[in-house]
């Protein structure tokens, strides 16, 4: 781990402080962003978009439907109806292209909760706690869905926090809000990435999309790499990187393209060397020519 | 220092794994167990929440509806709403309270037009048909129709008055004058739109929107109703029955 | 009858136990009933009534209590609980 | 649970109290207020009436702490016996809405006059009436031979029978205009004209105990179902328990009562003139008619016809009519026989759209001697441009067949408001009338007026005043411009207020005043609003449709500094001196002096001023207030009623006798003439009615020859009918839940709850050919101006292809500013029912 209190800090120096936060600040922004879609139509009573986050239906026209549920409804005997379906293909689609769990880290509003537990539980210097293995959430995805099946009911749908938070934001919040708070907490104090590191069924979905997806990050000048452990830091994921990163030798990478990267970004902003960058996992130069001077110039700052 | 041990940890013993497997393998197992025991919960919903049209039976809804709140976008009315955690009602699902907010029942079923999974059945076509409830006259005590009062509020809101409701005439036998209209709903034509909860008059509604399954009672397959058989048939079940003449006194009929 | 002063900052509520003869127990309980400041809150058959008593605009609950005695067939009229507060406390909103 | 500390105290209190006492206490706090419940829960009970429609319904009105709590159908009382309609259930919330008025409120800022202004401010009565006499002054002179022409005063049937005595006296009487209409011009005068033209006399022959005697009933434009639902669920019980019994229903759409008819016909709009001509043809030419009874009781008559619409005068239509009047010509029977028989089975079912079979057993169930039959309109026979016509020819076909003035026989007009018959009618508040049935326009009638008032002869104008629509128009010509309405709504109430009320009552020229418990429309529109006690905040007298007069005592404080009609009016009276009204000529031939105030010679005269104010009690003795009393110092209700009863026994016209005020304080009401300490429950019919002499057998005394009137008049078309623009025929009226113009249903929230808002009744293929859907916006249009509302296809009025419905209670939603103010030219009654209007979507 890093010794340094605060990850990113070479990143500031090197980069300045809105280089170095450049991913986690249009992140914000498209999680909002998504919300704002929602929340227009019930507060001006023009409609965008209609729905919530499960389903929804863009200028009239466009259908999307969260794969995930309907994948719920299928296991709890029910074969919805065309618009449904289509709609969760483009969604599926549109996954697969940008990155499974580029719904956890772009879209899902927890993210933002989760992400705020795990900032003040490092500033608050919180050790220890529950800890789950990270295929936990595989296991939550399985028993979802024979639960669904066994019951006939989208049982999930009853607790998840996701989906619950969201159309609370929408529809009227209620107790939704002590969803939340209970998320935040257990983040918090219980276990450190505890929900969506490990244990959110929704992620896993997204992750095992994301094993396929094209859009991804790469560690393209790996060779830069000064071990400062910064990516490793502030990686909600850490266990995605080692191969992409260190795998030159073990000729892995530098495509990280495990399932659970959410392609937050963050790695790319707080390494000070530039070492990452968004790409496709296809395959593509490794440690290419560096570019322009400016980067040189942050280099040698460094 | 070196991330050594993260990327090497993955030596583990055989024994450790399986004990590691189980164990996660048993709490997933509680977790599912608590969940379908929610479940349950979620499938018994409050008499006063009324499922939208064509939500049909609540198994079949509770399997399909996504939770997405196209319907409550598209209601015209603030009618629909979706199930918060304190609801009471499977957390998400669209339904409506119809002392607050009826069914104003549009010509165009707007919110089964919007659903995306036929959650609420495209089938249906007809708002007529749409059977959402089935509204019962729970209180004869309270009912001003029944202590003669002219009233009859719910029967005249009634969107299919005349057929959903309708008044039967009942001499009031305390004053000797008056009639009694009796409100009579009528399952044949009720489709639930809860206006007559909506606007019954008194403090607490005496006619109400109760499930269909709760509401209606079933007869025995072992007794027909000759009557409606011999309607049915057009002519007698039995044929070939004859009757004699009764034997009366001469010139009389 | 004393008038009752403008503005009363205090509040009196007494509970008083009446007693009077069964045959005249439902007059009894009209006549209380219709009285202002009194509430009947509980009868039985033998004669006997449970009250409260509260001060009204024009009179202090004790001397609705005095003249309780002086009601035809009431035989005995005892104070057995009483409570005094502010006005506006009285009228604070409780919830159980 | 929520309960304020009191009530835990309370309970404390009493459980301590329970446990010395060695008994257990009930287990809740509800059993224990239940206890004390049937030991007598506080409350007074005592009897009143409804304030709502002309059925009377008898109500008992519980009070307990200076506020009305509960109400009851009075399970005595003859009309109801316990029942209420869903209006009666709610009278208990009537009083309390939220914005009752409280304080005179004066157009303009700071208590300062600005007829510009659109805020108002609160003022003192005091200043109020000050700002009130003087704009009644500046319009009054004193030496105009036609008396007061520029004020005007328009009132109730709605106002209890001594607040319509006072205002009709007040008006006529102290300030010389006969400008004072009710608005019962709106609903019942064109069956007040048919009833003088017929009988001579006012109000039905029959009463409410027909709907137990008849075999058959026939509703000629009357919704019972809904707007007389009490009446209604007698005529049903009738129907029910006597075999044999039928039902018909006419009306230009389907409406509730068609659920019970045996015979429904909807016809066209305004061919019900025909369709009665033809039922008359029909008993002629079957022979069925009583000739006897015609030879006795009968004369035949025929009235002037093409008389126009009463529209303004440069109207087209007026321009093109060739009759005027009302005058009757009498005619042979055979000419009679003639006239009608143009009205043949074909000719009046194409005209009318009736199916011939249904006309045919309608007028076989008139022509059949031995079925008694009681025959019921309201506004579809009175809101008519031809109303004093086509209530005649109903009066025809019962003259014709002998059937009336006997139980179970009984044309019986049926009223809307609840004192129409007791107040607008009977004590002369229309523009021609006085008190019990006298009219402004006979000498004779004039001077008993005058006698009986100890006024000298020549103060009340001869000429009829301004009648409610003329009202209107005069003040949008700025010929009328002190102006005060009362206890009525009339900008929602009247018709085609775009071009004529609304911009009468902005006129810079005009004062108006309203006075009213609420904020109505009208007060809206007023200078000068004036906050009213109602109800059961004075005491007050009601008479219904069966002339049955029903008495209140006052039971609780009006709110705030309001004040009942009858208080304001007699108040206002001392702000006059005899020199502001009267000319010196007429004040010297009174012998009272210049100064005196109107006050003391209307009021304070030595006759209404004679019973001195002590406590009004009821049997059991408990004391009630009486506001009036405490202010004036006497007892005003009784002396004007005492004063009204010389009428009824001085006057030159026989027939409105009533029994003195105190028996009907200790009565459920009685149905007038009460003679011989006698109600009476069948006029002019030997053995009912006392007026009719032993031996006559029938005796329509109303006439000078005894004799009723049958008069022809013909089927002329309406006023405006649909055409290429404007292709609806637009129908108003009224639902069960809303009475009135909704200013007090409307603020219940139970039934606001129920009916919310007016919407337009139409045919599902209308709405369709429109591209309309149920419950979709849409401007309803007529020449005169749009409403916006939504389109109803489904529910309680199922009106033909081409005709809306839609009702007027709605404050949201002006039904007025489309409807056009065509009147009967007789009666100058309003057609409501019918005008041209299209539906588009908004």
């Amino acid at each position: 781990m890093s010794t340094k209190a605060y990850p990113g800090r070479d990143a500031i120096k090197a980069k300045g402080w809105f280089a170095a936060h450049r991913w986690l600040i249009i992140r914000r922004l498209s999680q909002f962003a998504f919300l704002g879609l929602f929340l227009i139509g019930p507060l001006s009573g023009y409609y965008l978009v209609k729905g919530s986050i499960a389903s929804s239906l863009t200028f009239d026209t466009l259908p999307l439907t969260d794969p995930y549920i309907l994948l719920q409804s299928l296991a709890a005997g029910h074969v919805p109806e065309m618009t449904a379906l289509v709609g969760a293909l483009i969604v599926l689609a549109a996954y697969l292209v940008v990155g499974g769990r580029v719904y956890c880290a772009w879209v899902c509003p927890v993210n933002i909760i989760t992400d705020a537990a795990h900032w003040l539980r490092v500033r608050l210097g919180i050790q220890g706690g529950l800890k789950f293995s990270r295929s936990v959430r595989y296991w939550m995805l399985g028993m979802t869905l024979i639960i669904a099946f066994l019951t006939g009911v989208l049982a999930w749908e009853l607790v998840n926090p996701v989906t619950l938070i969201y159309r609370g934001l929408i529809f009227g919040l209620g107790w939704a809000w002590g969803a939340a708070l209970a998320l935040f907490l257990f983040d918090l104090l219980i276990s450190e990435r505890g929900w969506c590191g490990h244990l959110c069924p929704v992620g896993a979905f997204y992750a095992t999309l994301g094993r396929f997806s094209v859009f991804r990050v790469r560690a393209v000048y790996r060779d830069d790499c000064d071990d400062c452990m910064d990516c490793y830091a502030v990686c909600p994921e850490q266990q995605v990187i080692p191969a992409a990163l260190k795998g030159a030798k073990q000729n892995t990478g530098p495509v990280i393209d495990a399932g659970a990267c959410s392609n937050c970004g963050r790695c790319i902003d707080v390494c000070a060397l530039s070492v990452f960058q968004f790409g496709s996992r296809f395959a593509g130069p490794t440690n290419p020519a560096r570019r322009p001077p400016a980067d040189t110039k942050l280099r040698t700052a460094a | 220092m070196k991330p050594q041990g993260i990327i090497d940890g993955g030596a583990r013993n055989r024994r450790k794994f399986l004990a590691d497997t189980a164990r996660t393998a048993c709490s997933i197992g509680i977790a599912g167990l608590a969940l379908a025991h929610l479940v349950r919960g979620a499938q018994s919903r409050p008499a006063n929440a009324v499922r939208p049209p064509g939500a049909g039976a609540d198994d079949r809804f509770l399997s399909t509806c996504v939770r997405c709140g196209l319907c409550v976008n598209d209601c015209p009315y603030p009618t629909l709403r979706l199930a918060r955690i304190e609801d009471d009602v499977a957390v998400g699902t669209p339904y409506f309270v119809a002392r607050d907010y009826p069914c104003e029942m549009c010509d165009d079923i707007p919110c089964v037009a919007a659903c995306p999974t036929g959650a609420l059945d495209k089938r249906l076509t007809s708002i007529d048909d749409a059977r959402m409830g089935l509204a019962v006259l729970t209180d004869k005590e309270t009912c001003l129709n029944f202590l003669g009062l002219r009233c009859d509020v719910c029967y005249r809101v009634c969107p299919l008055m005349g057929k959903a409701i309708t008044l039967e005439y009942r001499p009031n036998r305390r004053t000797g004058e008056h009639a009694a209209f009796i409100p009579t709903v009528h399952s044949d034509a009720c489709t639930g739109c809860g206006k007559c909860e909506h606007a019954c008059v008194l403090e607490e509604a005496a006619i109400k929107v109760l499930p269909g399954s709760i509401a209606k009672g079933r007869l025995g397959s072992h007794y027909r109703l000759g009557w409606q058989e011999k309607e049915r048939k057009g002519e007698a079940l039995v044929k070939g029955i004859t009757d004699l003449p009764d034997r009366m006194p001469e010139g009389r009929p | 009858m004393a008038t009752k002063p403008e503005a009363p900052a205090e509040f009196n509520i007494c509970g008083v136990f009446v007693e009077t003869t069964p045959n005249r127990l439902q007059a009894v309980a009209r006549t209380l009933a219709e009285t202002p400041g009194i509430d009947i809150h509980q009868t039985a058959d033998d004669g006997r009534l449970v009250v409260t008593i509260e001060d009204t605009p024009d009179k202090f609950a004790s001397e609705t209590l005095t003249s309780l005695r002086s009601v035809d067939g009431v035989l005995s009229a005892s104070l057995v609980y009483h409570h005094c507060d502010s006005e506006a406390k009285m009228l604070e909103e409780i919830t159980s | 649970m929520n309960m304020n500390r009191r009530d835990f105290v309370k309970a404390n209190a009493a459980a301590a109290t329970a446990v010395a006492a060695g008994m257990s206490l009930p287990a809740t706090m509800k059993e224990a207020k239940a206890a004390a419940k049937s030991a007598g829960d506080g409350i007074r009970w005592d009897k009143g009436v409804c304030r709502f429609c002309g059925t009377g319904c008898g109500v008992l009105v519980g009070t307990k702490d200076g506020r009305v709590v509960a109400t009851q159908g009075d399970p005595d009382a003859p009309v109801n016996k316990g029942l209420n309609c869903i209006k009666g259930y709610f009278l208990s919330k009537i009083m309390y809405g939220k914005d009752r008025l409280t304080k005179p409120l004066l157009r303009g800022a700071g208590g300062k006059f600005d007829k510009n202004s659109d805020q108002f401010s609160e003022i003192s009565w005091d200043q109020a009436f000050d700002v009130m006499a003087e704009k009644w002054k500046a319009a009054i002179d004193p030496e105009d031979p036609k008396g007061a022409t520029k004020v005007g005063m328009f009132g109730s049937g709605q106002w209890t029978v001594w607040e319509g005595y006072a205002a009709a006296k007040l008006m006529k009487a102290g300030l010389r205009s006969n400008n004072i209409d009710p608005n019962a011009r709106h609903c019942m005068a064109s069956a007040v004209g048919a009833f003088m033209r017929a009988f001579g006399i006012d109000e039905p022959m029959g009463c409410y105990d027909d709907l137990e005697h008849a075999d058959a009933f026939v509703l000629w434009g009357a919704n019972m179902a809904e707007m007389h639902p009490i009446l209604w669920s007698r005529l049903t019980n009738t129907r029910l328990t006597k075999p044999g019994s039928e039902v018909h229903v006419l009306s230009t759409f389907e409406h509730r009562c068609f659920e019970l008819a045996d015979n429904g016909m909807i016809f066209t709009p305004q061919t019900d003139l025909a369709i009665l001509n033809y039922i008359a043809n029909h008993i002629i030419e079957t022979k069925a008619y009583d000739k006897d009874f015609l030879d006795k009781h009968v004369n035949i008559t025929k009235t002037v016809t093409d008389i126009g619409y009463g529209l303004r005068p440069n109207h087209p239509l007026e321009k093109k009519k060739t009759g005027k009047g009302g005058k009757l010509t009498k005619i042979a029977f055979e000419e009679y026989a003639k006239a009608v028989s143009k009205y043949t089975l074909d000719y009046t079912a194409e005209l009318s759209g009736v199916p011939k079979d249904k006309l045919l057993k309608l007028a076989k169930l008139y022509a059949d001697p031995k079925k008694k039959i009681s025959s019921y309109w309201t506004m579809g026979f009175n809101q008519h441009t031809r109303g004093v016509w086509v209530n005649g020819l109903l009066y025809n076909v019962h003259l014709l067949m002998g059937k009336i003035s006997e139980p179970g026989n009984s044309p019986f007009s049926l009223t809307g408001q609840p004192s129409a018959c007791g107040t607008a009618r009977e004590v002369g508040t229309f523009a021609h009338r006085l008190p019990a049935d006298l009219v402004v326009k006979h000498p004779k009638h004039r001077a008993a007026a005058e006698k009986i008032w100890k006024i000298p002869d020549g103060v009340i104008p001869p000429k009829p005043g301004y009648h409610a629509v003329l009202q209107n128009r005069m003040l949008k010509d700025g010929k009328l411009n002190a102006y005060w309405v009362m206890c009525t709504n009339n900008m929602q109430a009247a018709p085609n207020m775009n071009e004529e009320g609304l911009p009468g009552y902005r006129n810079p020229k005009n004062f108006i005043v309203v006075s009213d418990p609420y904020f109505t429309v009208t007060a809206q529109a007023a200078d000068l609003v004036l906050p009213t006690s109602m109800w059961m905040e004075k005491e007050g007298a009601y008479g219904n449709a069966e002339r049955r007069t029903q008495f209140w005592r006052q039971q609780v404080k009006g709110p705030g500094a309001s004040k009942s009609d009858l208080w304001q009016l007699v108040e206002f009276s001392k702000r006059f001196k005899l020199s502001d009204v009267w000319s010196k000529a007429v004040i010297a031939k009174s012998g009272y002096g210049a100064d005196k105030s109107l006050y003391e010679v209307l009021y304070a005269n030595g006759q209404v001023d004679q019973f001195p104010a002590d406590p009004v009690k009821d049997a059991a003795g408990n004391v009630y207030g009486n506001d009036e009393s405490e202010h004036f110092g006497f007892y005003l209700q009784k002396g004007i009623f005492e004063e009204y009863r010389r009428f009824q026994f001085e006057g030159p016209k026989k027939g409105h006798e009533m029994a003195d005020f105190d028996t009907y304080h200790n009565s459920r009401g009685l149905r007038w003439p009460v003679l011989d300490g006698k109600e009476t429950l069948w006029r002019f019919r030997e053995g009912y009615d006392a007026h009719v002499p032993k031996g006559a057998g029938m005796k329509f005394y109303g006439k000078p020859d005894g004799k009723a009137n049958i008069i022809f008049a013909p089927y002329e078309p309406a006023a405006e009918s649909p055409d290429k623009e404007y292709d609806l025929w637009l129908s108003t009226g009224r639902v069960l839940e809303h009475w009135h113009s909704g200013s007090m249903t409307r603020r219940v929230p139970e039934l606001y709850r129920t009916f919310p808002n007016a919407k337009i009744y139409m045919h599902p293929d209308d709405a369709g050919k429109r591209g309309l859907k149920r419950g979709q916006e849409v401007k309803v249009q007529t020449r005169r101006g749009e409403v916006l509302t939504r389109v109803e296809t489904r529910g309680r009025n199922k009106p033909p292809m081409g005709l809306i419905f839609m009702p007027w209670f709605d404050a949201s939603q002006l039904v007025n500013k489309l409807t056009l103010d065509a009147t009967d030219p007789l009666s100058k009654e309003t057609d409501f029912k019918k005008c041209a209007c299209r539906v588009v979507k908004a």
